[in-house]
């Protein structure tokens, strides 16, 4: 860390004058330094040609370090799988911050250094960015807007409107872990587990993917707030085919599942990160599975559903003891329930 | 999970059902009394598995939408007006009032916080001396004690910040209500397993004289919903009428005596409004006089006026099994889980919301 | 109403200078207190059913059994006699 | 307005579930819609080609309503006019929303029509966004990040680098306006005036400047928050000249310099928005000024200085009364002083 | 805008300046004692029009910068530890205590507020009765008045939740203790032109007799203090003392009595610690002992450690003129404005300040 | 110290039922409101100075003037005679 002369973040930080211009030529712009880096506040100039895909998350997590992670990889790791989501490898990120007064440098800088590794981990290059300070109590400590550009892979063949009846529905990993590692240390709920969020960037895995199997893959998704069953929600609406998925394969965690069983959560609606969805062609699904399993992120890859022409726009569970039910969107938040 | 996993089992669910089937001959109603097993007979999907011709029917064992309306009515007006930390289960702060929700309130401003245990509570209050620290204590006979025991702890600490506000019923009462309807066609129950946890089965033998009905204690698990059914159904072919226990793993007889005592210390029976259903005597609970330093509706003198319950909705008919949730002409139009009319759409253990969830609309 | 899960007591200690038996309580993987109160006679390795952290019943291995023999039973029973009305205090509907 | 369900934003609103789902489908996405807009919440997919500008910039500003404006046409204008200071003509931008829990929903769409005619205004197409929604007391009712892609103009030659001795300054407005204006209605010091902020997006003028004189623009920027002095001294330091300016030359409204008088402030420190700054060779700078100011946001444009090979990465002022004297980089923020 | 671009007028100044160089003949010292005017010299470019020979002291007329550490150290300590409201101006909220600045502590979390006028203290405390608000009443006579007002105010409204921390100081037992300061080296004084609007210009006839130096009560536009410099300097050259008033258009004679008269309703005079001087004799005001209850000192308890100033810190010498603030060893380097070490670096309005701001470090 | 400067009032109302005189005040486009307790004479049309809230002088539009006679005035002076001291009570350093 370099030597700052402030303990903590204050308001000047984001006036625009010098302290800001301090924090980021000591901080920020050393530590994620790159030759197209924009140092002026501006923006960033590069070559790239499309097709192009363009994607933006801001990140609000409570607490802002957690179980495997802080909110800064989270950043990173978000946008890019946004990109890897659209079939696009990601190349160049925005990183924005709106800061709460008071928070410790510290924090920052172990945040700005998460941040650097997951940007390098992913192959991204972060290019332009800003700093805004907000009052006490006007922010929550730190909020993280990234926004991404990517070329879309060549053979990528990515939309709704590709999907088909028979497709197979793979989860390539355990679903819930990261919701679950983050309830696990918030007030009045908190309890003690192993967990940690699965956060990582899964642009290399899907790329492995694309180079191989191209326009055999027809969606991905990363299936974050609102859970699984949320997103295979909007993937049914939006493709007018019903989805059936299979309960007893759907990959859980000991701890998420005795999470779930103890706050009365279900785990398909509990957020994640460092996992996606694919609908597949149902000839090269078994490959892909296996595909996918040889990466770092696809170890626990399982089939866990399929496309099927009956109850259009909805998705149908098939439970572990063989019984069918609906799954709707989540509404509203996953409370924890007495009953 | 020990306890658990085994009674997932889906060899002995097919068991079971393959039995159900067997014996089944004639059409039968039978209500499940608690919310709880509602939600595992949806989320399981062992609807799905039954025999067409039995017929469940949920009642109204969510103690979250049984709350009446004016409770939580002062419950916001404490955390917005009082400027207390209102705490509660996450279930319960969802659930509208006649002006808002708890969760609407905070949305406002208020400090809502929601909790796993009201023994957290305790701890606020012991961490902020200087707030009126108030939870909002839902719950059946199970969730007593727990209430019971975060005044205990209160009072252990000497805190003269902590109160609770009860909003608690007692089952007995309400199967009796229910079954003195003259329009309910029930025909057996599944009687709650862990209300029999806290307070035995002794009081259901009068229910089962009186109405000449079969009553299961049972659990909540696939297999203890189906054995409990089972159970019921071999009572209505054969036709008898008795009390039997399917959950005795965890339901002795005499119930938990420890947790009677420490229900009896704090509370005492009183009669009780039930949201959608009306007063059924004797059917609450109450903190005691000698307590009133830790009872909220004692501690704060709030006088809100009582607004009527939504006309459109036949959560009463619901709640005792006379209709079904998506007989109401409200229910997936009007009335959502993010727009809940009544009560019973508010928890996702209530009757039209567990519909609503698991079944989807129309199916 | 009222989920209450069962869970194994890893860790017993004592709150309040030893008026509160709590305890550490596993459920498939995660550790969760307690409070004991309301099962004094609970011990390490016993599986407790909990609700709303507050331990409410000592799970009975020998009862949690029965469902399993149950099909059997009644089977058995069936072949032998006409089951007859189960009475109050001691028939077989209550104790399994 | 559409009929939504609720008077106020909830947390359900940011949960990614089916509240989410309804308030974009009922609000935003009806409201935006393009071609291009991402329904699915990954990421857009477009073709364009290099060279590429690429800004992001979070808004935090209270009130978020003001007088001249809101939040939400300031984040459009303010990435917008941060491209084309990169002599860039914008072209995408993403939305992402951080709002507090309580927020009207009436607000809410106000901002978001305001968000709509800013982006017409400058020929942007919002194609991919975010809503996030955090605890009462954890923001400030809305903040709102927008990241844009810009097409580098063919003729832009724009950089430090190419700025010169004899380089004219030019300010393309008023300064101070849009400071003044948003402290015209702060809790503690608030006065009355008609002044209204200036904000706009300037990304027409700049292109018009651009096809005209091409390469003779050597520098462009907003000079926003920090103000003028923040942002000549970092072009100073970056090109390591001098920079002359005349107090008299520099355009300032009268409630704006009686605003300063009372407060305490120096115009040249307030933040501006819907103006800029540009360094022009010397022997077009007439024309360019001439040019500029047949725009609809360059009226009062004003030659206000020129790069001297003195006193290199210093600004200095010549003030009215013929003083000198050097002008810093702004120093945390300006608060109103005593004395 | 009348009354002050008149004054700023290019054509008027070049003729002052003129007449300056034309009659300055050897090398002369003056101090202005004000910080606005300080201020006014450097952001208007002036100090590089007047002659080599008439050479400009910073005087210690920084009422935020003369505030000692212990106040704002009780300041700081009523905002985190007590809870109040604190409201001050906003420069006065930057200036560093022993621990922390009072933007510091509201970074912190601590309500501390900014603004224009201690009438809207007032305001506050109206508007949250179950919070106290304490305005943090810093300044010199000029401030004295509106201080004051607010003090009337809350009484007249009935408050018992406002109160003042009073930090006042009075210039001319100041001026006396810097001309008391044997390696003081300054010939003439501009006096503060608003200080006098209050208190008239009285005061300053025993100080101009009593050390033999000229005093020119001045304005701060360029003209006005060109005009004072060159009433000084006239006086200087022709071997005169006296006192003249060159800021007549807002400076009457007699000051102002009602201003005078609510200064003595609220306040009384007191000895006073100016921060890097030391204490003075009857140099401050403090809230007269019938108004207890709207005094912050009185009305909270508060003791905390008396902290010794920065060593490195020549303050008190920059203060008095006898050292500029370049030939401090820490001035542009430890000391900077994000980062001051002493008063003077805080406000612009600090001699330490207003030479970094506007003259350039090195320059 | 002591940023104040002058303004014109533009109106006045009286506030706490008529016990304090307040008034808009214009500086250059913008209205801000001024405490006129310390200047009751004061009327609207008036300059006054401001500091903080509260009009602390009313400007006097004659003295004001005589900043602009100054140079001329010490010009005839000094052809006149060499000035003398300025005595205590009421010389021209005082009055202009
Ligand atoms: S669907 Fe809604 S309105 Fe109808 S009974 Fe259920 S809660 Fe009441
Ligand atoms: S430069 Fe800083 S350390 Fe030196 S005298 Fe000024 S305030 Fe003190
Ligand atoms: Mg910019
Ligand atoms: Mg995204
Ligand atoms: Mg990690
Ligand atoms: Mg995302
Ligand atoms: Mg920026
Ligand atoms: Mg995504
Ligand atoms: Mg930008
Ligand atoms: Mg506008
Ligand atoms: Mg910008
Ligand atoms: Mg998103």
């Amino acid at each position: 860390m370099p030597q700052l002369d402030f303990d903590v973040i204050t308001l000047g930080h984001g006036s625009g004058g010098i302290l800001t211009s301090k924090l980021l030529a000591a901080g920020v712009f050393d530590l994620l330094k790159n030759p197209l880096l924009d140092t002026h506040h501006d923006g960033a100039v590069f070559e790239l040609s499309g097709p192009l895909a363009f994607s933006t998350d801001s990140y609000v997590i409570s607490p802002i370090f957690f179980p495997g992670g802080n909110i800064g990889e989270l950043a990173v790791n978000g946008t890019v799988n946004d990109l890897a989501m659209c079939g696009a490898v990601p190349k160049y990120l925005s990183l924005s911050f709106i800061i709460e007064e008071g928070l410790p440098m510290s924090e920052f800088w172990e945040i700005l250094v998460a941040i650097k590794f997951a940007a390098e981990r992913a192959g991204v290059s972060i290019v332009t960015g800003d700093t805004k300070v907000v009052e006490k109590g006007k922010g929550d400590k730190i909020f993280i807007n990234t926004s991404g550009i990517g070329q879309v892979h060549p053979q990528a063949k990515i939309s709704t409107t590709y999907i088909q009846p028979g497709d197979k529905l793979i989860v390539s990993g355990y679903v819930a872990t990261h919701g679950i590692a983050i309830m696990s240390v918030r007030e009045g709920l908190d309890f003690e587990t192993d967990l940690v969020s699965d956060t990582v960037n899964l642009n290399h895995a899907v790329k492995s993917l694309l180079d191989e199997f191209g326009s055999a893959i027809h969606l991905l998704r990363d299936p974050t707030r609102g859970g699984v069953a949320t997103v295979l929600n909007e993937i049914a609406r939006d493709c007018s085919l019903g989805i059936d998925i299979m309960q007893e394969q759907i990959p859980v965690l000991d701890d998420v599942a005795g999470a779930c069983e103890l706050l009365g959560l279900d785990p398909l609606y509990v957020a994640n990160e460092g996992i996606f969805l694919a609908l597949v062609a149902a000839d090269v699904a078994d490959q892909v599975l296996t595909k996918l399993r040889e990466t770092d992120v696809g170890k626990q890859a399982a089939i866990i559903g399929e496309v099927v022409p009956e109850h259009p726009a909805q998705v149908v569970l098939t439970s572990r003891i063989g019984g069918k039910r609906v799954v709707n969107m989540l509404v509203g938040e996953q409370l924890p329930r007495i009953c | 999970m020990k306890f658990l996993t085994e009674y997932r089992d889906p060899e002995v669910v097919e068991s079971y059902v393959g039995e159900l089937h067997k014996i089944t001959t004639r059409p039968w109603t039978i209500m499940e009394v608690c919310g709880g097993q509602t939600h595992s007979l949806v989320k399981n999907g062992l609807l799905d598995l039954l025999p067409e011709n039995v017929r469940m029917v949920h009642g109204p064992g969510c103690p979250v939408c049984v709350t009446p309306v004016h409770l939580i009515d002062k419950a916001v007006y404490l955390a917005e007006e009082k400027g207390v930390i209102m705490c509660s289960f996450g279930d319960m702060i969802r659930v509208p009032g006649s002006r808002k929700s708890l969760l609407e309130a905070k949305a406002g401003g208020a400090d809502v916080r929601i909790l796993y245990s009201p023994l957290e509570a305790v701890k606020i209050a012991q961490q902020h001396p200087d707030r009126e620290v108030v939870f909002f204590a839902v719950g059946f006979e199970t969730t007593a004690p727990a209430n019971a025991l975060s005044v205990v702890h209160a009072q252990r600490l000497g805190l003269t910040n902590y109160s609770i506000l009860a909003s608690h019923v007692l089952v007995p009462p309400a199967i009796d209500a229910v079954m003195n309807d003259e329009d309910v066609r029930i025909q057996g129950f599944l009687a709650a397993g862990h209300v029999c946890t806290i307070m035995g089965i002794s009081e259901y033998y009068g229910l089962v004289e009186k109405h000449k009905i079969p009553m299961v204690v049972t659990g909540f698990e696939p297999v203890d919903l189906l054995q409990g059914i089972l159970m019921t159904v071999r009572q209505l072919e054969a036709g008898r009428a008795t009390l039997e226990n399917q959950y005795s793993r965890v339901v002795p007889a005499e119930g938990n005596p420890e947790a009677q005592r420490v229900i009896q210390q704090v509370f005492e029976v009183t009669d009780r409004e039930w949201r959608g259903i009306g007063t059924i005597p004797h059917s609450g609970l109450e903190v005691r006089p000698e307590l009133a330093a830790f009872d909220a509706n004692r501690k704060f003198s709030v006088s809100i006026p009582k607004v009527p319950e939504c006309v459109d909705c036949i959560a009463g008919q619901v709640l005792k099994g006379i209709k079904k949730p998506y007989e109401c002409s409200q229910f997936g139009k009007k009335c959502t889980p993010e727009n809940p009319l009544g009560a019973p759409m508010v928890s996702s253990e209530g009757a039209c919301a567990a519909y609503f969830h698991f079944s989807g609309v129309g199916l | 109403m009222c989920l209450a899960i069962p869970g194994k007591i890893k860790s017993i200690d004592y709150q309040y200078n030893g008026a509160v038996k709590m305890a550490k309580i596993l459920f498939g993987g995660i550790t969760k207190e307690a409070s004991l109160e309301m099962v004094p006679h609970a011990e390490i390795g016993d599986y407790v059913l909990v609700h709303v952290g507050v331990a409410i019943s000592v799970v009975n291995e020998e009862e949690a059994q029965k469902t399993f023999r149950y099909l059997e039973e009644i089977g058995e029973l069936d072949e032998l006699v006409e089951a007859s009305q189960i009475d109050r205090h001691d028939g077989p509907g209550l104790d399994q």
